[in-house]
């Protein structure tokens, strides 16, 4: 074989070749997305500990857990960081798609909006759901304050003038708030709304360095049309947070 | 020409570049063999608490009457008439004395009646200091006690009646010479503990510093050393043992790849289990676990004893690597055949380990959680498991079996595969029913997800119990099939009785046992008494040392000329192969009948009906460890004087007896080209074999080899 | 390391067939943009039912209870995830292989939760627990040992002033707080 | 198939009633003692003998292959086929149909330990590290004792012939309840309830009306063991007790005996409650260090800090029923409560027995314990009251 000199020009992701133990580079990039996605339905199962505690409380204490549900969390927020999260997986498929058309600044704009998000869900998580709670004693099994949280409760109450005749007209709207007395199971629930939020939020939080990275390596052009398998599997982590987040949701924040 | 063509273990030019070329490998047979290696290391380990538990239980616990000259009676008549009334009593166990003091420094905490106190302590010699509490930067002495000049109190040392040696620390009594009441004294006893008193009639309370864990029974280091065994053995040993070590080094080799699909992964991988080896080890260190392996709550989360939160990461951390390292083969296995190999020209060794790293990755997620919440219980009490807080210890047992029933098929399908590789090639025989046992690992893999509450049939609701011994018994019909398989291999061979095939027919003979006595447990009525018993003590080292230990050991008689490039001494292998399986059923197959008589496991002490059985499996217990010493001497034997291997020393038929023993770095010179199915005994004479040696039967057409 | 392939020229394996996404195919954007969308609907539908509980028929009303709010809440969920796998993870144009894996996956949460609830759906312990014969959680008195749940309770709110936990620590005094809902269901007998 | 079951395990039933007591049955279990116990242990024997022929023909052919088939020098192996469909579908079939036979077996034997039948007697067992409790319907608990390997623990008896429901319940970790002798095991947690239940079939004991106690109707026999099955810490393996079966007179005769303490000196009934509630499983008397203080001349002695200042009657009454009120400085709070499980009589007699124990104190506690005992027999005395003899 000929050995011509390298040619500069070429750019990392036309240069690229795979590892030497591959045959060639689409075995490569199947085999990593393969991987990937092995790697995703560990990610799976471990949040199903989190699910099956979950079904396993709910079952057990149905009232208790709802209730609680609707007075401790706020469904707005929730709704919101689904959205954000809606939105910055739809922008990494759209990075994506500018890596297969070898645009690099679509594809540094799109990641650097999913960015955004990543960091708005966190802000959000942070500063207007941990904190509040954090203040008012809604902590995870015996950090919760029972006393303060009934203290609190009543406090509300008692800013709430209801004539009798609203009351069936709230209840009507699904406003269980105004009728919420704290249960006994509450920690409970807050302990499994701790533990899966954060170890979601950590996720989240991983998420935003690896697509940092991506983002860096997009700069490099280290991604083009014909390479770009580690830019997909970033996609992938980033999408599996997204769906399980679109479970959290509904069952923490709605029912 | 390029480096990559000698042995992978070659030395580099300097031995600098040769350790390092060791540190930062990504060659999968070097991160199997420094696997290798490290799970041999925990092997011994387990295996030295498991000496020691079976030590302690050589004879129950008694009290014992003990002369002032030593002697020990059982009963005060056996003692001579004239020292009946000097006996004292002694509570002792064969091997562990109970300890009462754990920590070396008792102290007396002399409180004056106002806040300031003073402490006294003692160092295990038992000489005595006072530290005296500050006041105005000068030392106040608000005890009142006699000070030497430069302030130290004064001790008087005495002997009491049984010659203890005592320091007294008395009031000072300005008045007379008479020497004041005692505030403290300090004792020491005959074997060096020592421990204080407060004088009575003053104003003072007693406080010994008792750190947790200050008091170690008998009782105590026995729970230790078999939460010991057990931990080290499941998670440091036997899971990683075939896949980790020898899977890694011979999973590219026998398809024909050149390394595995993430090289980088499985270094990782390797340091992850290096990490979590340290987090486990300093567990032992700190203290060890008391919880078994199985850390069932709310034992595990009230327990102040030991570092049982370091044990858990420790698990936590190993279930990461078991993961990276089943993700790896999954995708080789997928992506990095030789071009030609289907699914069905495998060797079933790479079934067993496909089928394996399915569970691997699909059921260590869910411990790796459990043990997760287990530790934010411990931390900040979540009250998921914690009874005491409304959670729920069966759901813990759910939790944790959804992993660790999984997790004795990832320890016993690996055996399985070596065990048809070892048949096949040393009966020279086609294996029979491919296809079945092919399938029956994928099967055993499926089903092992659907079993795990049979652990628990004393605990879940009687619904679940049902479906659960229905479910169960789905999985002995695949195990079934493959031992009656491996049975027809034999048929017809041309048997060659080496050590790994000694080992083959052990391992058929001991998981035959194992496998036949699982029934037992799976029925719900009889497992209902057997259930905790040495019955199941003796059916889980049936399976897992009967089963996964033999077929390692064989493994690696079978291999070790390959991976190390030496040949080991077959008459002391083969002595060996007979010292381990002799002493293993001594040991563990008594225990069956312990079982049935109702003797429970775990237990420190047990009722003198017991002790000749007890007896018996401890001696065996001996047998076992003197068969695995001589194992040892033959291995180190080989490694510093064995000689040279041929490449393919049995005439096997697989991949890897084609490259050199040991193996090139890349594996192969080239890429090989597949001619023959793995098992084509039939009709091909083995790559670099004398053909000589190896007559074809009669009715084939006399193929030449490959080569 | 080594790379078996230093030898060979970089444009002579792009030349060559074996391109890494060579026939790969190139996400449209339009079925993306809607999948979005409906994602975003979906997610509002998801909200908008969870919050009806009463659906006036005439004079009378007909109550969605839990067990179908979480029914539905389920259903938008799935369909929603299996969007998102299906499009924006791209399983719809890969290779079966992952599907399979997808799929084993699910095997497996379901396996997981549901023989874990058949145990303890029939153990039939919220009956129980409504006869008096259980206490529920959170019944610390029945607990061995109180002193170790002061501690952590003490250690937990160690900077929060005005805690009632706090004063029983100061004063020496072991006084485990129950939670007041929870009283009618202890027992001292026990 | 049901029937076919019931058939066969009847036939298996008698076959292992006349091997009762034979070396056979003895070399694998103990006394079959409850009515579970023979269908379980033929069940057993069912597997067994299975087990047994697939294992020998197993081993035979591995044992006649590897000898017959041995490698020779230069002969080659005979070809033989690498499958047999029938062969592969016999040992997939058979052993299929009699794992069938062995669930259905269980299971059915199974369901009828679990359901209890209306008349059972109720027997509420709470068990703790490391004790067990039993309180008998009269809500006596058992003042007799039996020594079990070196350890006096409490002794508990039951009725032949007799349905006996067990409500369990554990007060800190999981235990689990385990009589060999009637094949019944059942883990027992804390926060909830379990049940298991038992029919005894042959009688151990009888009513010594001399000595006041059920005694081993043959001495070689003392009765069954009750275990621990589930590990629960250090002394896991020393929650021994004897159980014993007494006919039904004999069992109303202990358990009246059982209730009545009236006639024991505060002395002895502290010693014998203490023993019963398991207190020396941390608290020693001769001085030695457990897990909590012990009990050796500590009466009188001060305790800066509790109520009284010192170990006095109200303190051990504090110390039992509210043992984390005042903890001694340097010693674990891991003391649970005795509300509601020990009477005014038996805190009284341990203090009493406390008192003793310091011999400063002792010649006093006798005293007290003689004059207190009159005061039980002379009917018309005034009960005493505890704070009275508190003297200084």
């Amino acid at each position: 074989m000929t050995s011509a000199p390298k040619d500069k020009e070429l750019k990392p992701w036309e240069a690229y070749i795979p590892q030497h133990h591959w045959r060639n580079a689409t075995d490569e990039a199947e085999g990593a997305k393969l991987g990937m996605w092995l790697f995703l339905s560990t990610e799976v199962l471990l949040f199903a500990g989190f699910f099956c505690a979950y079904a396993f409380f709910r079952l057990l204490y149905p009232e208790n857990w709802h209730d609680a549900s609707r007075y401790y969390l706020d469904w707005e927020i929730g709704a919101a960081n689904t959205a954000v999260l809606l939105l910055s997986s739809f922008t990494i498929v759209l990075a994506i798609r500018a890596a297969q058309q070898g645009n690099r600044g679509m594809m540094l704009i799109h990641l650097g909006i999913t960015q955004l998000c990543a960091a708005f869900f966190l802000i959000v998580k942070l500063g207007w759901e941990y904190w509040p709670k954090i203040r008012d004693g809604k902590l995870p099994g015996i950090f919760f304050d029972y006393p303060a949280v009934y203290a609190q409760r009543a406090a509300e109450k008692a800013m709430i003038v209801a004539p009798d005749a609203i009351i069936p007209a709230a209840q009507v709207a699904g406003d269980y708030a105004s009728t919420f007395t704290p249960g006994a199971h509450d920690h409970i629930f807050l302990s499994i709304y701790w533990i899966s939020t954060a170890t979601h939020g950590f996720h989240v939080l991983v998420g935003m360095f690896v697509i940092g990275w991506a983002m860096w390596k997009a700069y490099k052009w280290h991604y083009g049309p014909r390479h770009y398998t580690s830019l997909e599997n970033v996609g992938l982590y980033w999408h599996i947070v997204d769906i399980i987040w679109i479970f959290l949701f509904p069952l923490l924040y709605l029912v | 020409m390029a480096h990559h063509d000698v042995s992978y273990l070659a030395p580099k030019e300097t031995f600098l570049k040769t350790v390092m070329s060791w540190v930062y490998t990504i060659d999968h047979k070097k991160i199997g063999l420094m696997y290798l290696v490290a799970v041999l290391l925990m092997f011994f380990l387990g295996g030295v608490a498991a000496m020691l538990v079976r030590a302690q239980l050589w004879e129950p616990t008694r009290t014992v009457f003990v002369s002032e000259d030593g002697s020990v009676y059982m009963n005060p008549a056996e003692a001579p008439e004239g020292e009946r009334d000097s006996l004292k009593t002694e509570t002792r166990g064969i091997f562990f004395q109970p300890i009462t003091t754990y920590v070396s420094r008792p102290a007396v905490n002399l409180l004056s009646g106002s806040t300031v106190g003073a402490v006294i302590t003692a160092s295990q010699d038992g000489s005595p200091s006072v530290s005296l509490p500050e006041s105005d930067g000068q030392t106040s002495n608000p005890l009142n006690i006699a000070l030497t000049d430069d302030g130290s109190p004064i001790f008087t040392e005495t002997t009491d009646q049984r010659g203890n040696k005592v320091w007294e620390l008395r009031r000072e009594n300005p008045d007379s010479d008479e020497p004041g009441p005692v505030l403290a004294s300090i004792t020491v006893d005959g074997r060096g503990n020592p421990s204080a008193e407060a004088g009575s009639g003053l104003s003072t309370r007693k406080t010994t510093i008792r750190e947790p864990g200050s008091t170690i029974t008998t009782n105590n280091i026995y729970n230790r050393m078999f939460s010991l065994h057990g931990t080290i053995m499941v998670f440091l040993f036997i899971i990683p043992s075939i896949p980790a070590a020898l899977g890694n080094i011979f999973l590219p080799i026998m398809i024909g790849a050149k390394d595995v699909a993430f090289p980088r992964l499985n270094l990782m991988s390797w340091y992850i289990y290096v990490f979590g080896g340290i987090f486990a080890l300093y567990s032992v260190i700190a203290g060890g676990v008391e919880t078994g392996w199985t850390f069932y709550t709310p034992y595990s989360t009230t327990t102040d004893w030991g570092s049982v939160t370091s044990m858990l990461l420790a698990a936590f951390i190993l279930g990461f690597s078991s993961i990276f390292t089943g993700m790896n083969f999954i995708v080789t296995v997928h992506k990095l055949r030789v071009p030609g190999m289907g699914w069905f020209d495998m060797p079933l060794f790479i079934w067993a380990l496909y089928a394996t790293a399915i569970i691997q990755v699909l059921a260590t997620p869910v411990l790796g959680i459990t043990l997760m919440m287990l530790v934010f219980e411990r931390m900040f009490g979540i009250g998921i498991f914690d009874p005491a807080l409304g959670g729920d210890p069966v759901l813990f047992q759910h939790f944790f079996w959804f992993y660790s029933h999984p997790a004795v098929y990832i320890m016993i399908l690996p055996a399985f595969g070596v065990i048809s590789e070892m048949l096949a090639v040393h009966c020279r025989k086609r294996i029979f029913g491919y296809r079945a046992i092919a399938f029956s690992s994928i099967a055993i893999a499926a089903i092992s997800f659907l079993v795990w509450a049979h652990h628990m049939f004393t605990a879940a609701s009687p619904v679940a119990n049902v479906i659960f011994s229905a479910l169960t018994f789905l999985v002995a019909i695949p195990t079934a099939i493959k031992v009656f398989n491996w049975i027809a291999t034999m048929y017809k061979g041309s048997i060659a009785w080496t050590t790994p095939m000694l080992y083959s027919a052990f391992f058929l003979f001991c998981f035959t046992i194992g496998g036949l006595t699982g029934p037992p447990l799976a029925t719900l009525s009889t497992d209902i008494h057997l259930h905790d018993t040495y019955f199941v003590v003796a059916h889980f080292h049936y399976v897992m040392m009967g089963g996964t230990v033999l077929a390692f050991i064989g493994a690696l008689h079978h291999w070790w000329p390959k991976f190390t490039g030496k040949m080991y001494n077959e008459f002391w292998g083969q002595i060996a192969g007979w010292t381990v399986f002799v002493g293993f059923n001594v040991t563990f197959f008594i225990q069956f009948f312990m079982g049935t008589q109702g003797m429970p496991r775990r237990y420190a002490t047990y009722s003198p009906e017991f002790e000749l059985m007890h007896k018996i499996s401890t001696f065996g217990s001996w047998l076992l460890a003197i068969g695995f010493l001589i194992h040892l001497v033959v291995f180190a034997h080989s490694v510093f004087a064995g000689r040279k291997a041929p490449r393919n020393p049995w005439g096997g038929l697989s991949l890897e007896w084609e490259t050199e023993s040991p193996p090139l770095e890349h594996n192969f010179a080239r890429e090989p080209v597949l001619t023959h199915g793995p098992y084509d005994y039939d009709t091909v004479v083995p790559p670099h074999y004398d053909p000589a040696l190896y007559p074809l039967p009669e009715r084939s057409d006399n193929a030449p080899s490959h080569h | 390391m080594t790379n078996p392939h230093d030898s060979i020229e970089p444009r002579e394996i792009l030349a060559s067939e074996e391109h890494g996404h060579e026939h790969v195919h190139v996400t449209p954007f339009w079925t993306m943009f809607w999948v979005f969308a409906i994602l975003l609907f979906l997610t509002a539908l998801t909200v908008w039912t969870a919050n009806i509980h009463y659906i006036p028929v005439g004079n009378s009303v007909i109550e969605i209870g839990a067990t179908l709010h979480i029914l539905i809440a389920m259903t938008i969920a799935t369909v929603k995830a299996v969007l998102v796998a299906a499009y924006f993870m791209h399983l719809k144009y890969d290779k079966p292989v992952n599907t399979i894996v997808v799929v084993s996956t699910i095997f497996g949460v379901i396996l997981f939760l549901g023989l874990t609830l058949t145990d303890t759906i029939s153990r039939g312990i919220h009956d129980r627990r409504e006869q008096g014969e259980i206490h529920a959680g959170g019944d610390m008195t029945l607990y061995s040992n109180p002193g170790r749940l002061e501690r952590m309770r003490a250690a937990a709110q160690g900077g929060v002033e005005g805690s009632v936990v706090q004063q029983s620590v100061a004063s020496g005094e072991a006084v485990v707080q129950p939670p007041p809902a929870d009283n009618e269901n202890q027992s001292a007998d026990h | 198939m049901i029937d076919l079951i019931n058939t066969s395990s009847s036939i298996i039933n008698t076959a292992s009633g006349a091997l009762a007591d034979s070396w056979w049955t003895r070399m694998w279990f103990r006394h079959s003692g409850s009515t579970f116990a023979p269908s379980t242990d033929a069940l057993y024997y069912y597997i067994f003998f299975i087990s047994a022929f697939f294992f020998v023909l197993l081993m035979g052919l591995l044992v006649y292959f590897g000898i017959k088939y041995r490698r020779r020098p230069g002969v080659a192996a005979p070809l033989s086929p690498a499958h047999n469909t029938k062969l592969e579908i016999a040992w997939s079939v058979i052993p299929a149909i009699l794992f069938a036979v062995m669930f259905f077996w269980g299971a059915r034997s199974y369901l009828k330990m679990v359901v209890s039948p209306s008349d059972s007697e109720v027997i509420q067992v709470s068990v703790w590290r490391w004790q067990w409790e039993w309180v008998y319907p009269n809500g006596a608990t058992p003042i007799q004792n039996e020594k079990v390997n070196d350890r006096e623990m409490p002794f508990f008896a039951l009725p032949v012939d007799t349905n006996v429901k067990f409500v369990m319940s554990s007060q800190d970790v999981i235990h689990s309840f385990y009589i060999p002798e009637f094949r019944i095991k059942r883990d027992c947690f804390p926060n909830r309830y379990t049940t298991v239940w038992v029919r005894p079939t042959q009688v151990t004991h009888r009513w010594d009306e001399d000595l006041e106690k059920a005694v081993p109707i043959d001495p070689r026999n003392p009765g069954y063991y009750l275990f621990c099955a589930e590990y629960c810490g250090d002394q896991h393996s020393q929650m021994a007790n004897r159980v014993a079966v007494l006919t039904r007179t004999d069992y109303q005769k202990w358990l009246e005996a059982q209730a009545d303490t009236s006639s024991i000196p505060l002395i002895e009934l502290g010693l014998l409650v203490s023993r019963n509630n398991g207190c020396f499983a941390c608290h020693s008397v001769d001085g030695s260090r457990g897990s909590a203080p012990t009990w050796q001349n500590i009466w009188n002695q001060p305790r800066p800090g509790s109520r009284d200042g010192k170990v006095d009657f109200n303190y051990v009454r504090e110390s039992i029923l509210e043992p984390g009120v005042f903890v001694v400085p340097g010693w674990p709070n891991n003391m649970m409560s005795y509300q509601g499980r020990i009477t005014d009589r038996e805190i009284l007699a341990i203090a009493t027995y406390i008192q003793s124990l310091n011999p400063e104190f002792a010649a006093q506690a006798q005293e007290f314990s003689r004059q207190e005992m009159e005061a039980q027999e002379s009917e018309d005395a005034d009960p005493i009251d505890p704070l009275e003899p508190e003297m200084n």
